[in-house]
């Protein structure tokens, strides 16, 4: 079962993941972006982890939306505003919640989802997060639906964002700064995807270790 | 990577530090959230001005506050977007009791980090309206993409919506102005090598010798196309053939409606430039170009507008919305009526433009 | 080498017509032999003032060419001064009764040339004199060289004595004011990277990636020293207390003396800035450092000046004395009394400087 | 004998020989000076060629003086002047004169030096032109009254101009751009002396050519 602490032990993480992947994620974005995703990720999951640790003890949601709140105000760019509200509106969905059931876990991505389509207006196969975050979603819904536990039902999310991730290679891109490429933003991997892949490995990695 | 710079995360801090020891008669400059604004703000009965985007393009935004231009300007880090809660503590700080203008540069991020600016700002009960710049003509069509740039016009547009916020024109009546200008410009830009974002330490893309990017945008991202290096005056054509010969352009853009208290979507289109039309032409240095080549762009430049019939009745031509040392060009063409060049002529006193004053 | 020119020979040429036709109201361009000057030339009542030197420190000198500055500039080839002809045909051009006075930058060439050029306007009968600017205490000492050359005061020396005879100077007090500028003037300057002469077509120096140019000049000249690559903060505080901890510098300059009418060794001698001085600080991009390292350079100039005692009163700050693409920094200071003050805000109507008009 | 011929034959070699030493001259400039030697030198004997056309026939001053004015209205630099000055010069000291003795060709170069030397006000050692001019002229001098033809004479010339210019090596400048270097002049051959040097060629081979 997920609780305060594997979703702090998951940010934790999470700021961990961006820091290793900061260089990875701004070659990335240098190729068809502006070479500052690693970097905006990094510096807002660090400002995230200062802001959670008075609130580290309280409610899920409470500690959602710290770090929503924490990304929109550090991260800037695309990411800021579109990771910022997912945390936002999960912790919204979410209220006043102890403990995440598979179908709170569930809800938690699919507002989160619902908030950076809201936000930000990307469809599936834009070549955006949403090409991870999507599947990522059906995966875990399918996962619990079949029956699996939460390990192996994050195992699959992992799985298919994986594949969302690289799906975004050949996509030509449609939303966001890649899109003013066109054609030539097709052959290599989205770094918004990316970056939501690491932070569904990093949910996965939580959850392992608390268990 | 060579910088005069002291360790990457820093540049921003201190480069802002030292901006407002240097300009502490115009400006002045807050920290945590961080914004720059007019000394004297607020200035009461005058719509506040508000700007802002990544840094690394300097003199804009910072450079464009003080009397005529920016009320104030949000710097977020090398080439990213601020966040909202610069956008609204400066709304807070320099609203003079007639509301704030966001002018925000077509990026995604700047859309959204503006649009919940606005929102929060609105719910504090303050007037606030953001209108879109969008002008540049490298990206072909705004149904698969994210639309069009924002770029030389962003220059443009502070000028003259800060002479007209001087002159005391309201909210709605500055709105309408800067939708105009934005309409009515059109830019197009090139690379001949790239920048060096300081947290990364090493160039955005490598170019052969003899290879530039045409249709680059502020950010250090490729362009719409590589190409052989041409002599200058080919390429002062192709940019300002470019802009003339852009047909009218479609986009729908998400704007406040201060009346139904709700986001709208608004189809707008940029009428071509035609024979006939009096321009300003802006010759722009994308930062490492010296000064000595931008008169040879506008020389060519000159003449192509001679051949089409426009009549370049302003002209603005330096390094004023720059990718940190990239070489480069961009080239904007803004169509001028009566209205428009007289507040480009009035006066202006920041950092980085100023005359009459 | 990538430029956005035409054919390396044409690019002054092509560099001034552009020039022209960006700022034909405020200046007119003679080629054959080549010089800018005011539109209004020649001012009846009012001392001529002329400088020049070679091309590629834009916007320095043509830049300076309007209302409250220069009268009209001489621009040679690409570091190259200019020859006699130019300036003797820009003294008939520009002459308003009152004389001409000279600026000139301590190079053997430039002194050579303008010598001429001064004599030879005598021998028709024009008032001239020629000041030299020499600045640069990255120069040691005067006995074993050319003497110290001239950098970052010629700008301060042509927007002062711009506005000296705009006011009405006469020629003897305006070579006095000028002499006054230099004396109280020092610079330094440091090189990130070379530039890259047109005609040459490639740099003129190798730098390694971690290597600089210390003391360098404004032709891409090689420095007084070759050091590490070190934080912003440690180059500015360097080049600062170059300035301020140079001491007393003597030379003996060649004037003329319009009573005896021939020309005349001078000894003069720059004192050093003291404790308690008021001064003008003037940070310069050498062209390829971006706007956003200067003030951060600025910054630690303040916090040096305030510890040493020195109130900074006035500042400028960006690239106005160049070395085409050359990455850099200069630093001068300039030590302030009332005259000089008033004299600096007094308005400027040029394309490259301009405020209160 | 030297005539107006020989005179004209001399400034087309001298013009030859900067252009085809434009980028040898500038690369030295680069090491100590400004990299732009060797293209004020092309420039302005490229001008003197024209200007002097229409004057090829008349006596030996008017060639110099049409030469030094061009060399002086567009070499600019340092160079402009003093070259300038070493022809205007020389033109002063020969007035009238259709053929030049060894005695005239040694005040030619006498003349030219002192011209030189009054304008620019450098000595031997600086690390100039001096340095190649001054031990040119003194064994042209020597050469004479030891006796020798001119052609002989011009390669004695020939010889300690070059010994001159490479005198110019170890040297630490003291006049023109290079003395902003110090110490750091040393170890680079000065780029007048070497056109110096050219000069002093070209005249040998124009003589040579016209025997
Ligand atoms: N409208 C959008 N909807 C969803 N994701 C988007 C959108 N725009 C951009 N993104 C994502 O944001 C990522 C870029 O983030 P980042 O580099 O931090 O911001 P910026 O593009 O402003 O520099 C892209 O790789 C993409 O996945
Ligand atoms: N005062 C001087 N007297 C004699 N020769 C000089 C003097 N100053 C410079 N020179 C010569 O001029 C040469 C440089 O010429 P050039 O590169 O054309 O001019 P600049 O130094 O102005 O760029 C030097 O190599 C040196 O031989
Ligand atoms: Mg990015
Ligand atoms: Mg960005
Ligand atoms: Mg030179
Ligand atoms: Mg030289």
């Amino acid at each position: 079962m997920i609780n305060n602490r594997t979703i702090v032990a998951w940010l934790k993480l999470a700021a961990r993941s961006m820091e290793e992947n900061k260089g990875y994620l701004t070659d990335l974005d240098a190729a068809i972006g502006d070479a500052d995703h690693g970097i905006n990720m990094e510096r807002g999951f660090k400002k995230a982890l200062t802001l959670i640790s008075p609130v580290e003890d309280r409610d899920i949601d409470a500690i959602l939306k710290t770090t929503g709140m924490a990304l929109i105000g550090s991260v800037g760019g695309a990411a800021g505003p579109l990771y910022g509200t997912f945390f936002l509106d999960a912790a919204k969905a979410l209220s006043h919640l102890n403990e995440l059931s598979n179908t709170d876990l569930v809800l938690l991505f699919e507002s989160g989802l619902k908030g950076i389509q809201r936000v930000g207006k990307a469809k599936p196969g834009d070549k955006t997060m949403i090409d991870t975050l999507q599947p990522a979603l059906e995966a875990l819904r399918s996962a619990f639906a079949y029956g699996t536990d939460l390990i192996e039902a994050l195992r699959w999310m992992v799985q298919a964002a994986k594949e969302g991730m690289e799906s975004t290679i050949p996509m030509v891109a449609k939303k966001g700064r890649a899109s003013y490429l066109g054609e030539r933003s097709a052959g290599h991997q989205d770094p918004g995807a990316t970056s939501t892949y690491l932070l569904i490995q990093c949910l996965l990695d939580a959850v392992e270790s608390q268990s | 990577m060579k910088k005069l710079i002291n360790h990457p995360e820093d540049v921003v801090r201190e480069s802002l530090e030292g901006f407002s020891l240097a300009y502490a008669d115009l400006v002045k400059v807050h920290f945590d959230p961080t914004f720059v604004y007019r000394a004297d703000a607020p200035v009461s009965g005058k719509v506040a001005l508000i700007s802002g985007g990544g840094s690394g393009h300097e003199p804009m935004h910072t450079g464009y506050v003080g009397r005529g231009m920016l009320s104030a300007a949000c710097p977020g880090a090398i080439f990213t977007s601020p966040t909202p809660d610069q956008m609204l503590e400066a709304a807070r700080t320099v609203d003079g009791g007639q509301g704030v203008l966001f002018i925000v540069k077509n990026y995604s991020g700047d859309v959204m980090n503006f649009s919940m600016a606005a929102d929060l700002a609105r719910s504090e009960g303050l007037r606030a309206l953001n209108i879109l710049i969008d002008d540049d003509v490298a990206v072909k069509n705004s149904l698969y993409t994210q639309g069009r740039r924002g770029v030389g016009a962003t220059v443009l547009a502070e000028k003259i919506c800060g002479a007209a916020a001087e002159r005391g024109y309201d909210l709605p009546r500055l709105a309408d102005l800067c939708r105009r200008v934005n309409l009515n410009a059109r830019s197009m830009g090139v690379a001949l090598t790239s920048c060096t974002v300081p947290a990364v330490g090493h160039p955005t893309f490598d170019l052969a010798e003899d290879q530039i990017e045409l249709g680059i945008g502020i950010h250090g991202e490729p362009g719409q196309r590589r190409a052989q290096l041409k002599p200058a005056d080919e390429i002062a054509e192709f940019l300002t053939l470019s802009i003339i010969e852009d047909g009218p352009y479609q986009r729908t853009v998400s704007e406040w409606n201060e009346e139904k208290e709700e986001w709208q979507d608004l189809a707008l289109e940029s009428p071509p430039l035609k024979y006939g039309d009096s321009v300003l032409a802006f010759v722009n240095s994308m930062g490492g170009t010296p000064a000595i080549e931008l008169p040879i762009l506008y020389r060519k430049l000159a003449q192509v507008c001679e051949k089409k019939g426009l009549r370049i009745a302003r002209t603005l031509m330096g390094p004023y919305i720059t990718s940190l040392e990239m070489a480069g060009c961009s080239i904007t063409l803004l169509k001028l009526d009566e209205e428009l060049a007289s507040l480009w002529d009035d006066p202006v006193k920041t950092p980085g433009l100023r005359w009459g004053i």
